[in-house]
């Protein structure tokens, strides 16, 4: 129904006709640096993108039309307030460099955020400059690295790191050089402590963690855990991506956390935007303060707010991106904490964790298999349905794409990876009841059919715009762009 | 509570559902010495209250006509480009990790994906990176995974020094050596480097640091002859005038890059941007990030999905191509959409006004005693401007006429104390410009 | 071309595939006699330009903190309000003549009717009429079908006197007779009518154009025992506090009508706003608009549909109960989610916070010497303020402090010289009222 | 999929968390006026809120998301910059009883879109005040009224109206208190001269056309009419429904026209929003400028602008609305006139004439009746599926549903009533030549479904929400509002 805009060409006329006033010159620049290739990008009305890009829209899952309840990735509600007050003028025409003078507004927010930031988390200081969670991590594992070699200790190479951590801890610690190490979890979903122990000496730079771990369960030993990386001359770095789960009720920097990042897309409620921009806020504590990315804003004695630079911080690990980093993330982010306030982050985590211990129960009463049983949900709980993959054939992969039939979008699937055939469930604490209620219905529904007739699942989706796409071929024959007519 | 959709009673049901009887004891897993005492956050506010606090810090930030850029640029967005990408389908749906239900969210990075690549000449392009800057150090890894380890980068000096400190940081932490190819100070434009030895590529910034075009057949062409990969980086608007990169030399740039923010997404005081990468095709499974393809479903149905996530840390974790996970998604649907409205005619004529109103402002400038233009070559919209007094103080005397007037080169450690980087673009009317000449005057004369 | 997406190619195509060798052929059957010659119109403007002037404009009307009301009311909308009714699938969307493309608005207005029937507490509400004082307009007409013709209206002289010019407009084209009914001078409410003979309906206004509340019980109760039907002029956000139309005196008032505004409409200059009517189930064949019934299809799934078009001008012609077609569809979209968005407790909340400002305002303003309120009932938002200079020479002096102070009621030939009509919403933080006592002060001293 | 919002009530938490900040008196209210029965509106969360609307909204069809060629209603694109610009803060904040020295940026658009307006018709003056077309017609049959009246000339009771015309039209005189006489037809489209001249006399106050017709045609004769008209004392209104047809290239004033209204959410693409609000600006020659309504804006001789009063205008039929009418729509109105400008306004006519002749020959290439085959199409074009309808019992009622399942809005049906199974089409200027010829195809379909398969379009649409709806048990069982529960 709705060709790519690439193939419906209409060549001749100005879909934004802007009747630029003014006399055109002629150019004056040399011959051989002027274009060649003729630019063969659509002409088509205003009209007809609107309603092109209108329609392609309506073909997207979102939290604003369904629910969406992917593990480890926190789909809340997105406040439309936020949205608008980051869209406006005395923001959003605000050239970078700006003196401080004239940008006073937006550094008021941004410093507020910084402190804000900084409160939840225990942590000292905060640097808003990472674009997204991976940048964040890049930039906390780089401070942990420039705070030994600033203390002369230049052996620690290595980062550990356990088995189920996200993908972007090792590619991270990778990037900035380290050597990872993996640690494994125990049965229960807790770290092995043996492993972690043995592996602790004089080369080990420090350890990234996520408590919860993305097993869905509070690493309960994480105070020992500190105290032995601690002991060992190693940092302990806090992957932000769980926090949802502990907001206002457990800090970081109280668990024994030396540097961390927070999504802010997150745990924040700013919006994921079909892949970004994110904000990977980090916070240290003091002892790496003087490592922070640039640039943050710095209050002056008198109250003036600037952004501070290399002369302020001449141990700064340096800058991370152009300008200040995603700016517009930030005061949507602020917009939400300032809307929450201390009481309303604190039911944050609460009620993130009702709605996932609820609907972990319902399941299990459905015959659901949770991962662990024995343990208490935190925002996010994992089921295996192998049973049923022995039983039937059905994989974990057919109940996501049968779910999306149903309106519903697929939790993540296939992460942790030690987990066979899982579903990682991630409702948040922005779902009602009824909303938890219909999904429950749902994979009542979804586990009778994959018992009586497995072949509707691993045929779905039946009901969207296009079925089971044929991942392999794409790769195989690669068409990644549309050729010019 | 704000966002919250739960009553006490449904609250009551649920914990008995689980079988607690508070909501404390959901977390009866973490020890009770971990949870927190003190945090001091501000309470919250009603929507209309943070509206109205939130509505006069926008208004605490001047309002200023703005001949500002050095890589953030102050361009028409058309009302429709953030009018759709704002719509909830877009802004809050997830990476397209399910692709029957994010259809629409691919089908526009393949879109993306094809402008790209027609506005670079390239093969390949990429579904966004954090900003041009970061953008560039990506390019540079994938070069020196390309060319193999143990190699440098060619820094030209007259590279926009905000890029030159991102690379500094991300390249410097796995000791790549950044070399520095120097520029002719009279000419304000590289010279022929001397030495390439261990050196993975060149990077070609066309526009420079003071707004000047550089040789890029003759850098690009030196490069290959040197058995270097040539990086572009490139403005996408000036790009419906200039060289498309694919076309520089004989064998054109292996790799553009470059910062979108100039197609259609608002300044924002420095971001959200977003950082575009485009290679060639041999290339593509040395590219960073995500990438869309076209495919087909079982009844031959086109449609749309993520591909070579083999590269990406998600699958790959510590040997992907990238730590990258959450891009620009939503500021590359804005472009993409901003594109698509302006088309080629759009953008030709936008860039060529940016051009015009540049040249038009150096000539009434030109007429003003003690003033003067270091550098004589060829500009896209942006030159430097030498002042008879410190740039900076004209620069805050300017405020107070309403104007932002540029950059001070100092403030990059850059040039001379007078040096002031002047942009424009099609958003500035000829009256405008009278405004600035005029302003400056008085400062001048003033001094 | 703006908005227009032929190319010349296009154009000569299809101008071919007609037969006609031109555009101008196209209007052959036109007399050229009457083909224009000069047309004065100013020359096109880029959408850049355009934003451009219109900023201007925008900025040319002076932000005011408002305390002016008289039917017209600065509220709090959500933000979700106007990006919700605002998408294209609402705003571009026509009348639903047909309900299978249609259901998205079908089941909107559907949901606003039954909002504006909880409000009011009558039985039905039709879809929407212009605004209020026109509404009131077919409120009459519709009582005299009810009631059958050659009558009169009982108008009280303390309804909005822009709401009684309509009366007047509206009804005096079809020579209906509106009789006065006068208030008393000291308190400011409605006295029972004296006479009620040839008249078809009172109209009783809650709230008054005094801000006051009236008797609503003894008027009802008194209307009804002359024959009469009593038509209600309400505040939809004053109705979460006050009594509902439908429980006035024993038999409730047969008609609801009013503004709508309040309810999630921005302010604008005075529209475009809606009206609201609501009736008893018994009248709804006389009830003018459209109207939205629920239903089902062949497979029994639930649907909606407009219903008893028979009542409307395109199918009835001459003998509808209206000339009405186009009504405020979108406003009625804005209004239904501003309702869903606060609910219950949220109208409740605001209507509370409503009337607790002003009597806090009332408080402080009392405390200054020479200014009085001529009357002492019970109000919502909104009362008179006698001041002891011009009204209009205070509201001006006040503009300086950047505060809209209210409403002159000599500029409708109503009151003292010296009254102000004054109103408070939740807007306006207490911070506000002790500005507007400080400039009140400091203008009175000042004389 | 989606209850309504009035069956999901969630009875005891704020959607819309107020925290309205300061002291809460007691009510001083009397008893006796406070709410009895309590207020039932549901309470819902903003998330399950915005879901609700947000996938309600994408059960419409709309310009945004498909073509809509309803004949009579001038479906053409509205430009998103007007929305914009009628959003600023600056229009949407203004009271309308601030005084006119702090609203002059308001006045000034007002005031020229008024000029623009007059010049582009061809009239003397105008005032923007009615809210809508019919409002319009109601203003401008009272103006003829008065002016009979304000000349002592009391006996013309009489509206003339073409059979064919819109329905507001008679509605209208009707509520201005006028006797409505029907004039005919001719087999050609034009007016019936003869009857229309058998009519004319001392009771007539005027006649009401639209030109083009209802027919979708130009009436040639406008002028030998207004002579005719003129000749007996009547004054002619001018139904400025099918205004797009002739804009830039033919003004009602030089056609003989005494008075008009114009529906600037067809010919000056504000939208239609579902149902309103639309705005239906009057233009007049001068001899009927006393009568016009109010308020209008006046510009005074140094300059500045303000409302114009009953002071201003004694013999002004009066105040149609509380205040100033549609503003915001007017002020959409004005963005569109001013982005046009004098040649992209010629335009708007020229290619809406070309879009419908060109649809008109298409489809009659197909095989559909032109009910008019032997005139000129002017911006839209009436077929007749009467053959069809005797060859296989397919009406208009099912082509225009079969039409839906393409994702194509029906045409207009059955209107005018003159011509039997008729569909009104009107393609507009802002369609591309590409959405033209998918609708031809789509007709090409349909056409060759009704000889061979006719159920299937009698029981279209298939592929929407929703089945065709029993409008007969609507109107039965009476439910127009959901009862609280």
């Amino acid at each position: 129904m709705n060709p790519a805009v690439t193939e419906t060409v209409n060549d001749s006329i100005f879909a934004h006709d802007h009747h630029l006033p003014g006399q055109k010159l002629p150019t004056d620049i040399p011959e051989d640096l002027l274009r060649k290739t003729p630019l063969n990008l659509p002409n088509a009305s205003e009209l007809d993108v609107l309603r092109h890009y209108t329609r392609l829209s309506q073909k997207n899952f979102s939290i604003d039309t369904q629910f969406y309840p992917l593990g480890s990735c926190t789909m809340k509600y997105n406040p439309r307030i936020a949205h608008a007050l980051a869209s406006l003028p005395g923001f959003a025409r605000l050239h970078p460099d700006t003196p401080a003078p004239a940008m006073q507004g937006l550094l008021q927010v941004l410093w507020e955020l910084q402190e804000w930031l900084a409160a939840a988390t225990g942590m000292a200081a905060v640097s808003l400059t990472p674009a997204a969670g991976a940048q964040g991590e890049l930039a906390g594992v780089a401070m942990i690295r420039a705070y030994h070699l600033a203390r002369g200790d230049t052996g620690r190479n290595k980062m550990l790191i356990p088995t189920a951590a996200h993908g972007t801890n090792p590619a991270s610690a990778q990037m900035a050089g380290f050597e990872v190490i993996e640690i494994p979890n125990l049965p229960d979903g807790d770290l092995d402590m043996a492993a972690l122990d043995a592996h602790l000496g004089p080369d080990v730079a420090g350890i990234m963690l996520t408590n919860p771990s993305t097993l869905g369960v509070f690493e309960r030993r994480i105070a020992e855990i500190a105290r032995h990386v601690h002991a060992a001359g190693g940092l302990l770095y806090y992957d932000g991506a769980n926090l949802n789960a502990i907001l206002g009720r457990v800090q970081p920097g109280q668990m024994g956390f030396d540097v961390m990042h927070l999504n802010l897309h997150k745990t924040f409620a700013t919006p994921h935007g079909g892949g970004g921009p994110g904000a990977g806020a980090v916070a240290v504590q003091e002892r790496l303060r003087p490592f922070l990315p640039l640039p943050t804003v710095l209050q002056e004695p008198h109250g003036a707010l600037r952004w501070m630079s290399i002369e302020d911080l001449p141990q700064s690990i340096g800058q991370l991106s152009a300008h200040g980093g995603n700016i517009g993330v930030l005061l949507r982010a602020h917009a939400y904490l300032r809307r929450l306030g201390r009481s309303g982050v604190g039911r944050v985590s609460a009620y993130a964790a009702l709605n996932a211990n609820y609907l972990l129960k319902e399941l299990q009463r459905l015959g659901y298999q949770a991962a662990f049983p024995e343990r208490r949900a935190s925002h996010e709980f994992i089921l295996s349905v192998s049973d049923l993959h022995k039983a039937t054939g059905v994989r974990a992969l057919d109940v996501a794409k049968r779910l999306l039939d149903f309106g519903i979008h697929a939790p993540t699937i296939y992460f942790p990876q030690l987990v066979p055939e899982c579903l990682l469930i991630e409702p948040t604490e922005t779902e009602s009841k009824a909303t938890l209620d219909r999904f429950v219905a749902v994979m009542a529904q979804i586990r009778q059919e994959a018992l009586e007739q497995p072949e509707l699942l691993r045929e779905a989706p039946h009901h969207l715009p296009v079925g089971r796409l044929d991942e392999a071929l794409a790769a195989r024959k690669l068409d990644v762009s549309a050729a010019p007519e | 509570m704000p966002y919250i959709p739960h009553d006490a009673e449904e609250t009551a049901a649920m914990l008995a559902a689980v079988g607690v009887n508070s909501l404390d004891a959901l977390f009866d897993e973490i020890p009770s010495s971990l949870q927190v005492h003190d945090m001091v956050l501000p309470e919250g506010l009603s929507e209309m209250a943070l509206r109205r606090e939130l509505e006069g810090r926008a208004l605490a930030n001047a309002p200023l006509v703005c001949f500002a850029g050095g890589g953030a640029y102050a361009h028409h967005i058309p009302a429709i480009v953030w009018e759709i990408a704002a719509r909830g389908e877009f802004y809050s749906a997830y990476t397209p990790y399910q692709p029957e239900a994010s259809q629409g969210t691919l089908q526009v990075l393949y879109e993306y994906q094809s402008f790209i690549t027609r506005l670079t000449g390239l093969e390949v392009s990429n579904a966004s990176l954090y900003d041009g800057a970061s953008g560039l150090a990506e390019a540079c890894l994938m070069a020196l995974r390309i060319q193999g380890s143990e190699k440098s980068i060619l820094v030209p000096e007259n590279l926009l020094p905000s890029w030159r400190s991102v690379l500094d940081t991300v390249l410097g932490m796995q000791n790549i050596r950044l070399q520095a190819v120097p520029y002719d100070p009279n000419s304000g434009t590289l010279q022929i480097p001397g030495d390439a030895s261990d050196a993975a590529a060149l990077i070609v910034p066309q526009i420079n640091a003071f707004g000047l075009l550089e040789s890029v057949d003759k850098l690009t062409d030196w490069a290959h002859a040197q058995g270097l990969l040539t990086i572009a980086v490139v403005n996408p608007l000036a790009l419906a005038m200039l060289k498309a990169p694919g076309d520089w030399g004989g064998k054109g740039a292996d790799m553009a890059v470059g910062e979108g923010q100039p197609m259609g997404i608002p300044l924002t005081g420095g971001g959200p941007y977003f950082g575009f990468l485009a290679c060639r095709k041999t290339h593509v499974r040395q590219l960073p990030g995500r990438l869309v393809a076209k495919t087909v479903d079982a009844q031959g149905r086109t449609g749309y999905c993520l591909t070579l996530q083999a590269r990406e840390q998600h699958i790959r974790r510590g040997k992907a191509t990238s730590n990258i996970c959450t891009n620009q998604g939503l500021m590359v649907t804005a472009a993409t959409i901003h594109m698509a409205t302006l088309g080629s005619h759009g953008l030709q004529e936008t860039a060529s006004c940016c051009h015009t109103r540049s040249r038009q402002l150096r000539e009434l400038l030109a007429a003003l005693p003690g003033v003067s233009f270091p550098y004589a070559g060829a500009f896209f919209h942006e030159w430097v401007l030498r002042l008879p007094m410190s740039a900076t103080a004209v620069r805050d005397a300017l405020l107070g006429h309403g104007l932002l007037a540029g950059i001070p080169l100092r403030e990059w450690e850059m040039g001379e104390p007078g040096d002031l980087l002047v942009c424009t673009t099609e958003l500035l009317e000829e009256a405008d410009l009278l405004t600035y000449r005029d302003a400056l005057k008085s400062v001048l004369e003033a001094q």
